[in-house]
């Protein structure tokens, strides 16, 4: 079954928390670690916010792990690239092949380091929001973007709806299994496409009975936020503070790529 | 009368008749069942007594005026007579409870405060406060039945009508939702139910109606209906077992012939009293014999 | 495929949000104006848009091991036209961002730029041209989807390119290797999206 | 012993213990019953008796085998245990109902030919041969069922389990699928379901299973488990009506004692027989005593 990180946020001890702050620490965290030219104030980023998210988050060490190692295919594929192709300097290690040289030199391996530590510090931050802030805090935030109320509305519905429909999809997908219908990938393909139309009819129907039990209701063109008031306590201002303080010392200490 | 409907019909798109003349009269403060099988036209009644359909043929009343169409007296309609969808998820929109419960009262144009106050009211009295802030997907299915009828009641309407309540409930849920409805009833609203259960049309209504095919083959007091076997026949619905027992009891002379009984403790008190003894009497005795214990 | 947060240097990220920002409130207006005219639509994108989400959530079995998922919106593009299909995208790639932990906020422009919006204009614009030169439906069904599956994966890999020029050769030479390990190992894939869309609009069309 | 799970124990991602050690022991063809609420495990035991779920800690032995998890081991499985979920629209999954029914024997490998001939027979078998092509969705909830349960039934298991068979019909589609549940039975095939409705399972079954949060916490015949209250409580179940009622008239020795009444007909057997008369006696009134009627 697919991990909805949605579900751990909903009884995260941070759900409560001011989300503007948390959106803060997040932001912060991102545009720091994308901008940062070396890899130590992203790994720095990576450490606190995994500390966050496991230790006063509550989220198993365990299953962050797991979830940590799931961008890293990717990951891992890209900057190989990048070792290979980037870069200039002494170097490390190279063979041939087909006639042509490949080479890793430092100038590329810093590189690949660099991009790495910025994927790990942007995911430990996204994580952060993820498992502590469930999209239900994050609509109230996305009302005070101003966006259009179509916008944000449909961004409501589709919410409730993916969980309705992930539900369907997977009853499918077990009766299709217990029938065999993945037994190989010609069958696992049809069988993907029958459970994708059915469902593709189910949210079709869905769509017009959820019009008609709205309209019951007197819709006409207003969904109600959900605001509560969560100041920001003494103790986590203080915290978020220094956190910033550190991470912005180490920036400017490496800001010079030489250093490291 | 709060809602009276006349030689109502209705047909869908695709030609099929739903509804072939319905008249029914529904008293204010009452507890009123629609049975009848799958696909006997209760939900499309339903839906036309709130305005979300419009008959093509006959009228429905709401206090005795005929019902009219336009936006502004659809919204009054829709206030006064609230739906309660068979399936949650169809009625369930929005991402979390508190929001789900608000969606009436914002829509009727209350304020900001007042919806607030609505919506803690009714939580706190359909007793799910404790999952405001959850979103539906984490609710069971009795829980988010009780967040449906919460969703209605915040719009705190004159008529509450429910397309088969306890569907898909198992009992402890079944009975939550029952003493729900009964305690909604008590404050005044009127309810409107659709069951293809009888133990529960039986139990719990005060008027009943037996639909079959677009019409109405049958109504009155529950205990009236029920053992009309002929009705039930047609309807293809069987009697419910208390009563059922009853009658085999009552044709043995073993059950006091009063009330109906509606529950099995209600049957039980039925049975003569204990203090009354078996014996054993060979058919030639007659009244008036003395018999040796 | 999405880039993962962190991955795009200064000054691309803000680039590609640049490129996707314009099309993104394009696409609102249109979607505010759609709504407004007809409310009943407002329910009926939510669930498309939650329907692409749970698609794009069932991983497809792969031939080459890895497992990758359809990505729905070249049929998004043709239901509901691109810029719609850019809006609903949007939601959709944030959603998988917060729940799946796949994608991210700063990459965000640049995943929308490709799977929102290059893509299904790819999807709308051989379909519309397939549909005007009678081909059979699905044949065109099929073209549509498997090259905006496929042009997604390009985009991808001209997006990582033009991040990461190499040292010899510049932009060509490194688009030459991320297109090599991305755009042509997705190939099979382009080729199952196809076929899994057009076996859909097959299935609905028999229903 | 065609199935048997020792010490079977189960948890989700999210750490929710669904079953902490199920032992249970399943006869080849009898009717077995998993009682309880919802949540109480009986889904997920369902899951890892065909090998869908792959148990944490214990075993599920399949003619006194381990069940093994390679695929070629659980096709086998698979093809031998047949599921039927509660909801007949997530099972129902193919554009008309002859598609559906063939899905299995398809993927079985058997040929063209194979396939037409197991389906063919199938759907005449269960009576549905006048749907065949017909796309499942414009069917009724009891056709639905009957669709489902034809999905699994062509694949030609030996065991079929059904999950809340009954859920959400009408009484007409509920004894239809009774009936055919029945005479799957008397075909040799081994059903297991699991049900909320101790009427069903009181009635219906062989031996009861009850269950409550992923414990097994009784089991027997019907007529002994269901006289325990203590159990029943346990589970948050009611006794079925017609035992209570039937406790009842017992208790009163208005009943003779021979049989526990399953259904109606049978209660009212039960009843001692007319030519017993009722005479009231006054409390103070022994046994040897003349009374005069």
């Amino acid at each position: 079954m697919t991990n909805i990180l949605d579900d751990y946020a909903l009884v995260s001890p941070l759900r409560y928390r001011n989300n503007w702050l948390k959106i803060a620490i997040v932001g912060f965290g991102v545009l720091v670690g994308v901008s940062s030219q070396s890899f130590i104030p992203p790994f720095a980023i990576a450490l606190c916010m995994s500390f966050t998210t496991v230790y006063f988050g509550k989220t198993s060490l365990k299953f962050y792990l797991t979830i940590l190692s799931a961008p890293a295919v990717f990951v891992l594929l890209s900057v190989i690239i990048i070792a290979f192709f980037f870069g200039s300097g002494t170097e490390i290690f190279g063979f041939n092949i087909f006639n042509y040289h490949l080479g890793v030199n430092t100038g590329g391996l810093d590189m690949a380091l660099l991009v790495f530590s910025r994927t790990l510090s942007g995911m430990s931050c996204l994580f952060f929001l993820a498992l502590t802030t469930p999209m239900v805090e994050l609509f109230s935030v996305l009302k005070a973007t101003k966006l259009p109320d179509s916008f944000i509305e449909i961004s409501m519905m589709m919410y409730r709806y993916i969980f309705v429909f992930l539900e369907v999809a997977w009853g499918i997908k077990y009766a299709q299994t217990v029938r065999l219908g993945y037994k190989d990938w010609r069958t696992a393909l049809n069988s993907l496409a029958m459970l994708s139309t059915t469902l593709f009819i189910r949210s079709w129907e869905q769509g017009e009975k959820i019009f008609i039990s709205m309209s019951a209701r007197c819709y006409d063109g207003k969904l109600i936020f959900f605001e509560e008031k969560r100041p920001i306590r003494a103790n986590e201002l203080v915290l978020t503070c220094t956190y910033f303080a550190v991470v912005l010392v180490l920036w400017y200490l490496t800001r010079i790529n030489s250093i490291f | 009368m709060i809602l009276e409907t006349k030689g109502l019909k209705y047909s869908y798109h695709d030609g099929t008749q739903a509804l072939k003349g319905i008249d029914v009269k529904i008293k204010k403060g009452k507890k009123i069942a629609f049975v009848g099988k799958n696909g006997s036209g209760k939900s499309t009644l339903f839906m036309l007594l709130n305005g979300t359909l419009k008959p093509k043929e006959g009228t429905v009343h709401f206090h005795g005026k005929p019902m009219e169409y336009d936006s502004k007296s659809l919204r009054e309609i829709r206030k006064s007579v609230g739906i309660v969808f068979q399936n949650s998820d169809d009625q369930i929109f929005a991402p979390t409870v508190y929001q789900d419960v608000g969606f009436g009262p914002t829509n009727l144009g209350h304020s900001k405060e007042e919806v607030d106050e609505l919506v803690e009211k009714t939580l706190e009295y359909i007793g799910i406060t404790e999952f405001r802030n959850k979103p539906p997907h984490h609710l069971s299915g009795g829980q988010k039945k009780r967040v449906a009828i919460a969703g209605v009641c915040s719009m705190e309407p004159e008529v509450m009508i429910l397309d088969e309540p306890l569907a898909n409930l198992d009992p402890v849920g079944a009975d939550e939702i029952l003493d729900l409805l009964n305690e909604l009833n008590q404050n005044n609203t009127t309810m409107i139910i659709s069951t293809h259960d009888v133990e529960l049309a039986y139990s719990w209504a005060d008027y009943v109606y037996f639909m079959n095919e677009g019409n109405i083959i049958g109504e009155g007091a529950p205990e009236d209906v029920f053992k009309d076997m002929e009705l039930l026949k047609k309807s293809n619905l069987r009697q419910p077992r208390t009563l059922e027992i009853y009658n085999e009891l009552e044709r043995r002379n073993l059950a006091t012939r009063n009330k109906f009984p509606k529950s099995v403790p209600e049957l039980v008190h039925s049975l003569k009293p204990p203090e009354l003894m078996w014996i054993e009497v060979s058919p030639d005795v007659k009244e008036g014999d003395v018999v040796n214990l | 495929m999405h880039i993962f947060e962190g991955f795009l240097p200064s000054p691309w990220w803000q680039l590609w949000f640049v490129f996707s920002i314009p099309v993104i409130f394009f696409g609102m207006y249109r979607l505010n104006k759609l709504v407004s005219e007809k409310r009943e639509l407002l329910p009926l994108l939510a669930v498309a848009g939650a329907f692409i989400f749970v698609l794009s959530s069932l991983k497809m079995p792969s031939v080459t091991g890895s497992s990758s998922h359809p990505t729905g919106t070249g049929m998004a593009a043709i239901l509901f036209g691109p810029a719609i299909a850019a809006v609903l995208s949007l939601i959709v790639l944030l959603y998988q961002a917060i729940f799946l932990a796949h994608g991210g906020l700063t990459t965000l422009g640049a995943n929308v730029a490709s799977m929102g919006i290059i893509g299904p204009v790819f999807a709308y614009v051989i379909y519309k041209a397939g549909m005007k030169a009678n081909i059979n439906f699905y044949v065109v069904v099929f073209l549509a989807t498997a090259f905006a599956d496929w042009a997604t994966y390009v985009v991808t890999a001209t997006q990582l390119a033009l991040a990461f020029p190499a040292e010899v050769g510049g932009v060509a030479a490194s688009l030459k290797a991320f297109l090599l390990v991305f755009a042509t190992t997705q190939v099979p894939l382009a080729i199952m999206e196809g076929a899994l869309t057009a076996l859909i609009f097959k299935y609905i069309i028999q229903v």
